[in-house]
């Protein structure tokens, strides 16, 4: 046991548990200010989970465990998933040789079971959401493994803690070229993942071109809670690893560290905001191109790094 | 004495099938002919007889070897010819009218008699040892079962017989032919006889004329070939198997085919002592390729079962040939092919006998759903189907198996693989007929399947499993014998 | 002796070549069977004079020369079988596919020279042609009894051979080929018969039925 | 310990025998079956556990063959499957020809299937293995066309037959090859003659690739599996797909195991043969509605798998990576142990399916989890499993393949990189599709409302069903949870495969091991969590109100269960982005004019190698091969002329 360590860490855990909603609050924001609206308060989300969790629920008839199982599930995975992501600098509590590729199985069963839950209601929507959410995600994996490709080959580690624990100024200099291009993979699977513009629209009213939001229809109160605070979470955790990469300074000491990568964090969701404002969702039929093209550009960086 | 027995039993049979009136008797006359022969040359393998010297007749290990399958499946067809007849008998189109000059007798005498007639000439091709005398029976057998082919008396027997005649006598001049060029090739003193007495021939091979040996192997190959059913001189096999009845299809496949292939095997023991082996094993190579090619040619998309059966004969014929053409421990594989492939081909053609007269077809397409109908006929076909083809654990596998060890081993690589590409395509074209037959099947009907039909497929389908389960040592050893007696060794 | 034996075998050969050129089936026939009697001739004349060969080249004479006419003339009057060839190869061609035989058959002669001496060269070179026309003969005309009629060439040719080792085969053997060449005969004979009965002429172009 | 084999196998052939002649032969059969695997089992985890080798040889008299057997860890690790899979899936059986009208003469062949594939994972001569090999091929064949009044089953089987034997033709042609070079058929000498990397052994390596490919359903030899299965009677499909395929596998590593060194191009050919294997077989999975159909494709798929995890052992052996060597062979050979207990689940699942509701189609069912809830739920946790989500087996051999890679990745030379990273994102991409595949086979088939009226009234299957599906699925997590320790049995296995010492490879072993506790660890949490969870919603909701209603449709008047997302619809994004591989053919009838009544869509993916390339390669030899018929033109005289020209020929060709 090192007390301070774990300590730490679990400092750095309870902040992501805490601050991740307000992600969405940081990316609201910009959009608004972009509209030149005033916007949501930042702490939106907050006040949405808190409300429903104090609501009952409605549930179709046509609905079994599965359904009920969807929310939880996606939830205890992303949650297991702060457990093996470094924030700041330190090593993460769970971690090991091949943690990546375990972390990509989360949210493969994170999806498994939302997806079933999307189909357990029988409803038309939550099949189009679901086979869409499928097809999007089966092409990130591998762009998001590319990736991790890249930086195994670059810090010789084979843990996520160890890998960003390494990524330091020095690397930077050395392929800078290959840390772009995956940091550009990375964002494009970010914003895929976490369903943003270009690939999907989290506020759009039409049902007939939503993709992840489509899929959570049915559910409400609690379940719907759960649901809203797995995908704040999954968006802190996919974030944290490209925060890990473009601050790639640690142990100045504790509390800048985390405070840098807070701000990080910050950053990454007004480049979101941005990122919303000025574009428009895609057509579906281009969306896999981007996300092939997100594969095609961390084996770029891959080669570009084997031929340095 | 006992030798001479096994040739004039078959003789005295066919002359008493002909007096004897009863059906009865006569039919328990003919299985017994044929049990008494089958237990002779069981008693030869127990108590091998010595070979005298100077006899013309005895038996060595090729001979038996070949006599033992003519017995054996000369007992089977026996066995089945009951069935056979009983059928015939019972289905009077098959009767007609009795004004001709050679069939003056009653149709089931007669049938009878040639076949006694036919084993009869059959065991002295194994028993003989005389070129001269060999000639005489091999050119005996087509005699003798001539009639037998044209039993069913109609248009296309009739052809199939006609061609089979022309062509076997063509082919038989031709051994003719080489015998006298053996002949001319053996002379050492002008004025003293050849001697055609294998054991001299043997002899005296090493300091024989060449080239007249080297011709006389060719003319007997093609005269003898001929009767085997080597391609491209086998077309009248496929008309004569398919006219004739299953039974003697079965005989024609099993034994007449092997004791020619005896034959030739004769020639090769004598060329084997000249040391011409080198000279005969390209031909062999070549044709028996060319009659596996010839084979998958036309058993692919093939309509007629029993055809497809005569081109299989064809194919294992080749095979055998192939085999000896490739030397060494290869020529004990082309016996083991020899031996189980008339077995099971056999076997199969008495279950297309069966087939046969319960579909009333020999077209294919015509036969569905067997293993409804007709369960134990269907299972045969279906285990016959791939013990031909070569799939352990029947007896046939092992024969393809040791030829092509051989073949790799001598780096026949081209040869060897054309060998394995004739094969398979021969297993997908008998393959989709003959599992297209056995299954499927919307027709309710169930037929009463006569036990007597059955046994001897029956008995064969056995005898081929147990040889792919393990060789006896007893078969083993016989047919190292007589590899070795092709092989120089 | 080379001389008388020479020009019969001359004889031989032109006889082949007339069984090419003739259109009539009698003619056929009786060609065939002078031919038959002209070889047995030969064999009584070069063979020993024990009697065993004689026997055996009697035996052969008169089968050739009278039994087996005979029968071919009675199957042919049973069934009314039309009298003419009917070739499949042309007569004119038939001769020139012949000579080509026969340049074939000399070449063939000379590529194997016999060890032993015989009665004459050109034994080996006749018999080779005789058996070549005989087979021409099977495979260039129609009919069955025509067939037949090659087939005894062919065994003509294949007896002319025997002279040359007269010395040296056992005649028990050769009984035992004569039997069976007459046997053959008898069978063919009966078939045909038959077919004629069947398909009303001894066209073998009707036997054509089994092919795939 | 072989008394025990030698018993088992016996056993089997005995009660199969008895199948065959008796009435009551089938009950005698599947007990012999069950009875036989436990005997079966005893040497088996024997050697896995102490890593010994049992021989046994007795005289055969065939030739150049002996009866020579052993179990040794790798062969005790292939037998497992066998053993473990074949009473399950007999039991199953034996429930379910009870519904489809006997068969029981189907025993003797199932019981022989069994008995062939114990006697060839023993083998250790090459015709023994041979015979063993093709009596396998015969009984499954046999076992195929148990239904063979369709003429569907006749035709699958007859193709699956075809392709086996063309297969085999390989095989015999490798065993001949190797027997030349060893001057025997033992499986030891071709060790001890010690056949070194060359081009002689590149057509070895060739050989079995391709004959051994086809029983394990390698791209483009794979064509049989997606029509045999769906014939098969459903336990048939679970032993063939789960355990025979693996054969293929097996012969193939066998065969490794006779080579000193392996070049870099094998290991590039195996994993090339694997991610195209892989991911192929995914893609057409996505497009089948028929479950059976689809499960086949999955073989395809995970055989794929399979084969990335040798490739990329082959690689670091070949290349001195020990670490890649020990962890990717292992994560090949593990995952033969899950897919088969996965795969079989899976099979006997759909068979569950198509015997209580009837249609085979996807877009016909619907809704099955209420109505067959623990066949639902085993189901579920197979398709979990297949799909490579944690935290069952599935994911844990692929772990293991993604850790080679990986460490291939940061260890290894430009071009160790170049093959494991393509074996690390076809792994990746094939785990993505096999979500997309699976949750569209469990969500349409067993969840929302039933599409047809034979779906509607389905109910729960037998119990002797049921059962073994529920061991299998709980095998499934015991597998994984196990892994750690499951890992140890290869260090017995390993030594031959990547030339290095027991030692060496326990010791890269171990550092896998502490992986698999770092992954189990992770599974725990997120169990716990989940739990948790469930705890705290019921407590969060005890006491409000819980309305049940009807699906939200949107303020549609009249929601029919026809208007739900059917499997063609959840695949479409797939199938179309695909589109130039798949060439799915779309029959559309667009609803028209101002009151349209009938719509329909229909779409149909042929496999494109049967129809691009099998087909027309053997149109054009049967064609070319027929052309020859007219030689056979029934004119004596032409025939007579045939052996003239033979004769004449020969004599010119020989006596020049």
């Amino acid at each position: 046991m090192i007390p301070v360590t774990t300590q730490m860490a679990l400092l750095r855990l309870a902040a992501a548990f805490v601050l991740a909603p307000l992600l969405f609050g940081v990316i609201n924001r910009t959009q608004a200010l972009f509209a030149g609206r005033k916007g949501p308060p930042l702490l939106q989300m907050y006040f949405d989970i808190a409300k429903l969790m104090r609501k009952g629920t409605v549930i179709s008839r046509t609905t079994t465990w599965v359904f009920r199982l969807g929310p939880i599930v996606g939830l205890s995975c992303v949650a297991t998933g702060c457990l093996l992501v470094p924030f700041a600098g330190l090593p993460a509590p769970i971690s090991f040789p091949g943690d990546f590729v375990v972390l990509v199985a989360l949210l493969a069963l994170m999806r498994f079971f939302t997806v079933s839950a999307a189909l357990d209601t029988g409803s038309s929507f939550e099949g189009m959401g679901a086979s869409r959410e499928v097809q999007f995600s089966a092409l990130a994996e591998p762009a998001l493994l590319v990736s991790f490709a890249v930086l195994a080959r670059q810090t010789s580690a084979l843990s996520l803690s160890e890998m960003f624990g390494q990524v330091s100024v020095i690397f930077w200099q050395q392929a800078a070229p290959s840390f772009i291009l995956v940091l550009a993979a990375l964002f494009i699977v970010f914003l895929a993942e976490n369903a943003r513009i270009p690939f999907d629209d989290p506020n759009t009213h039409l049902e007939l071109t939503m993709v992840h939001e489509v899929m959570v229809l049915d559910h409400g109160g609690p379940d719907l809670g759960f649901i809203l605070y797995g995908s704040a979470l999954k968006m802190w955790i996919l974030g944290a690893l490209i925060v890990n990469i473009v601050i790639p300074i640690h142990e100045i000491s504790v509390w800048p560290d985390i405070f840098l990568f807070i701000v990080g964090m910050l950053l990454l969701a007004v480049a979101v905001g941005v990122v919303e404002s000025v574009m428009a969702r895609l057509r579906l039929l281009h969306v896999p191109q981007l996300l092939v093209g997100a594969v095609g550009l961390a084996i770029l960086a891959l080669m570009l790094m084997l031929g340095a | 004495m006992i030798i001479l027995a096994l040739l004039t039993i078959p003789f005295a049979a066919a002359g008493a099938s002909i007096l004897i009136k009863p059906d009865r008797v006569r039919r328990i006359l003919v299985i017994g002919t044929a049990a008494v022969h089958l237990s002779m040359v069981a008693g030869l393998w127990v108590h091998p007889v010595p070979a005298d010297p100077t006899a013309w007749l005895a038996v060595d290990a090729l001979g038996l070897m070949f006599l033992s399958v003519t017995s054996l499946l000369f007992f089977c067809s026996a066995l089945y010819s009951v069935f056979y007849l009983k059928r015939v008998a019972e289905n009077p189109q098959y009767e007609s009218s009795d004004d001709d000059v050679l069939f003056g007798h009653r149709l089931e005498a007669r049938f009878s008699a040639w076949l006694c007639l036919f084993l009869g000439s059959m065991s002295l091709v194994c028993l003989c040892r005389n070129f001269g005398l060999l000639w005489v029976a091999i050119e005996a057998t087509t005699l003798f079962t001539a009639p037998l082919i044209f039993f069913k008396r109609n248009r296309h027997s009739l052809e199939a017989t006609w061609k089979y005649l022309v062509l076997c006598s063509v082919g038989i001049a031709l051994a003719l032919l080489g015998n006298f060029f053996m002949t001319i090739a053996a002379v050492v003193n002008p004025d003293q006889p050849v001697s055609l007495f294998l054991p001299d021939l043997i002899r005296g091979a090493p300091s024989m004329h060449r080239v007249w040996l080297k011709a006389a192997f060719l003319l007997f190959f093609v005269g003898y070939g001929t009767k085997i059913g080597l391609a491209p001189l086998h077309n009248w096999l496929p008309d004569a198997h398919t006219e004739a009845p299953s039974l003697v299809s079965a005989l024609l496949s099993g034994a007449l085919c092997n004791c020619s292939f005896l034959a030739l095997m004769r020639v090769q023991q004598i060329m084997v002592a000249a040391g011409l082996s080198g000279f005969t094993e390209d031909v062999y190579l070549v044709i028996g390729l060319l009659s596996m090619a010839v084979a998958a040619v036309f058993i692919l998309g093939q309509g007629n079962y029993k055809r497809m059966l005569a081109y299989s004969t064809v194919e294992h014929m080749g095979i055998a040939a192939f085999g000896i053409g490739v030397g060494g421990s290869a020529i004990f594989g082309s016996m083991l092919q020899v031996v189980n492939s008339a077995v099971v081909k056999s076997m199969l053609f008495l279950v297309a006998g069966n087939i046969l007269a319960a579909y009333r077809t020999k077209t294919e397409d015509g036969v569905r759903g067997m293993l409804q109908a007709m369960p134990v006929s269907a299972g045969l076909w279906i285990a016959g189907l791939f013990a031909i083809t070569g799939a352990p654990p029947f007896g046939v596998f092992f024969g393809k198996w040791v030829i092509l060890v051989e073949t790799f081993a001598t780096g026949r690589f081209v040869a060897a693989v054309l060998f394995l590409f004739f094969l398979a395509v021969i297993f997908i074209g008998m393959s989709k007929t003959m599992l297209e037959m056995g299954f499927g099947g919307s027709q309710r009907l169930k037929m009463t399947e006569n036990p007597l039909s059955l046994a001897s497929p029956l008995i064969l389908g056995l005898i081929s499993l147990l040889l792919g389960l393990v060789v006896p040592t007893a078969v083993s050893d016989l047919l190292h014998q007589a590899a070795r007696m092709l092989s120089g060794g | 002796m080379a001389f008388p034996m020479d020009s019969l075998l001359v004889c031989v050969v032109l006889i082949d070549l007339a069984l090419l050129a003739v259109n009539r089936l009698v003619t056929l026939v009786r060609i065939a069977a002078l031919q038959g009697v002209l070889i047995g001739g030969l064999s009584l004349y070069v063979g020993g004079a024990d009697a065993a060969s004689i026997l055996t080249a009697t035996a052969s004479l008169v089968l050739k020369g009278i039994v087996f006419p005979f029968m071919l003339m009675r199957a042919m009057r049973e069934a009314s079988i039309n009298r003419e060839v009917e070739p499949y190869i042309g007569l004119n061609l038939s001769i020139i596919f012949g000579l080509a035989l026969l340049a074939l058959s000399l070449w063939l002669g000379f590529k194997l020279p016999l060890p032993v001496a015989a009665a004459s060269t050109l034994i080996v070179p006749v018999a080779l042609f005789t058996i070549l026309a005989g087979l021409f003969l099977i495979v260039g005309r129609l009919k069955a009894l025509t067939q037949i009629v090659g087939y005894l060439v062919l065994e003509n040719g294949i007896y002319t051979f025997s002279l040359a080792i007269s010395h040296q085969s056992s005649w028990i053997v050769e009984l035992g080929i004569l039997l069976d060449v007459f046997v053959a005969v008898f069978i063919m004979g009966v078939i045909t018969y038959q077919i004629n009965r069947e398909f009303d002429h001894i066209d073998t172009n009707q036997l054509s039925d089994l092919k795939d | 310990m072989m008394t025990f084999f030698l018993s088992s196998v016996s056993l089997l052939m005995a009660t199969g025998l008895a199948a065959l002649f008796s009435r009551k032969g089938s009950l005698i059969a599947v007990a012999g079956c069950i009875l036989a695997a436990i005997l079966g089992l005893i040497p088996v985890l024997a050697s896995l556990f102490t890593s010994a080798a049992f021989t046994l040889r007795i005289g055969w008299n065939v030739p150049f063959g002996a009866f020579s057997l052993e179990i040794d860890p790798l062969s005790a690790f292939f037998l497992l499957p066998v053993f473990l899979l074949s009473p399950l899936a007999a039991l199953y059986g034996q429930a379910y020809l009870q519904n489809q009208g006997g068969h029981a003469k189907s025993w003797f062949f199932w019981n022989s299937l069994v008995a062939s594939m114990a006697v060839l994972v023993a083998a250790r001569n090459a015709v023994l293995f041979l015979v063993a090999w093709e009596i396998m091929s015969l009984c499954s064949f046999f076992l195929v066309v148990c239904e063979h009044r369709h003429a569907e089953s006749r035709r699958a089987g007859w193709i699956y037959l075809v392709s086996t034997h063309l297969g085999t033709a390989f095989i015999v042609a490798l065993f001949l090859l190797l027997g030349n070079s060893a001057h025997s058929f033992d499986f030891n000498e071709f060790i001890r003659s010690g056949i070194v990397s060359s081009p002689a052994a590149t057509l070895l390596f060739f050989l079995s690739v391709v004959g051994f490919g086809t029983k394990a359903g390698f791209v483009p030899f794979h064509v049989w599996l997606p029509e045999a299965h769906p014939a098969a009677p459903s336990h048939v499909s679970a032993l063939m797909s789960g355990v025979m395929i693996k054969m293929g596998i097996y012969g193939l590593v066998r065969t490794l195991t006779f080579f000193n060194a392996y070049p870099f191009s094998w290991a590039a050919v195996l994993i090339a043969v694997g991610a195209l294997s892989g991911i192929l077989g995914v893609l057409f999975a996505i497009a089948q509605h028929d479950v059976k159909r689809l499960l086949a494709y999955h073989s395809v798929e995970n055989i794929g798998i399979i084969t990335l995890g040798l490739g990329t052992g082959l690689l670091g052996t070949s290349l001195q990576l020990p670490f890649v060597a020990v962890i990717g062979f292992a994560g090949g050979l593990l995952h033969v142990l899950n897919h088969a207990v996965f795969k079989s689940l899976l099979f006997l699942g759909a068979g569950a399916v198509a015997l209580r509701a009837g249609p085979r189609d996807m877009d016909r069912l619907g809704g099955l989890l209420k109505r067959m809830p623990r066949t639902g739920i085993a189901f579920f946790i197979g398709a979990a499993a297949i799909a490579g989500v944690p935290p069952l087996n599935g994911f844990v051999s692929e772990l293991l393949i993604f850790y080679a890679g990986f460490d291939g990745i940061v260890a290894g030379s430009v071009p160790v990189v170049a093959a494991t990273v393509a074996a690390v994102a076809a792994l990746g991409l094939i785990g993505g599709l096999a979500v997309a595949c699976f949750t569209k086979v469990f969500g349409i088939v067993f969840l929302g409302e039933p599409r047809s009226r034979e779906a509607e009234q389905a109910h729960e299957a037998d119990a002797l069903m049921t059962v073994p599906m529920l061991v299998l699925a709980s095998l499934c997590g015991i597998i994984a949870l196990a892994s750690p320790l499951i890992l140890r049995v290869f260090k017995g296995i390993l030594p031959g495969l990547t030339h290095l010492s027991a030692a060496e490879c326990s010791f890269r072993l171990d550092r896998a091991a502490h992986t698999l506790e770092g992954f189990l660890a992770a599974a725990a949490a997120v169990i716990v969590m989940a739990t948790a969870l469930v705890w705290a919603r019921r407590r969060l909701l005890s006491g409000r109100s819980q309305t049940v209603v009807v699906t939200w449709d949107c303020g549609y008047v009249k929601p029919s269960a026809s208007m739900q997302y059917t499997s063609s619809s959840f695949a479409q994004p797939l199938v179309d982005l695909f589109g130039s591989i798949l060439r799915t053919h779309k029959h559309l009838e667009a609803p028209a004019g101002h009151f349209p009544s009938i719509g329909s869509m229909r779409t149909h993916t042929a496999d494109i190698f049967r129809r691009l390339l099998f087909d027309p390669l053997f149109a054009a030899v049967q064609h070319a091969l027929i052309m020859g018929h007219f030689l056979q033109h029934g004119r004596i005289h032409l025939y007579v002329l045939y052996i003239a020209l033979t004769l004449l020929i020969l004599l010119a060709v020989k006596l020049q």
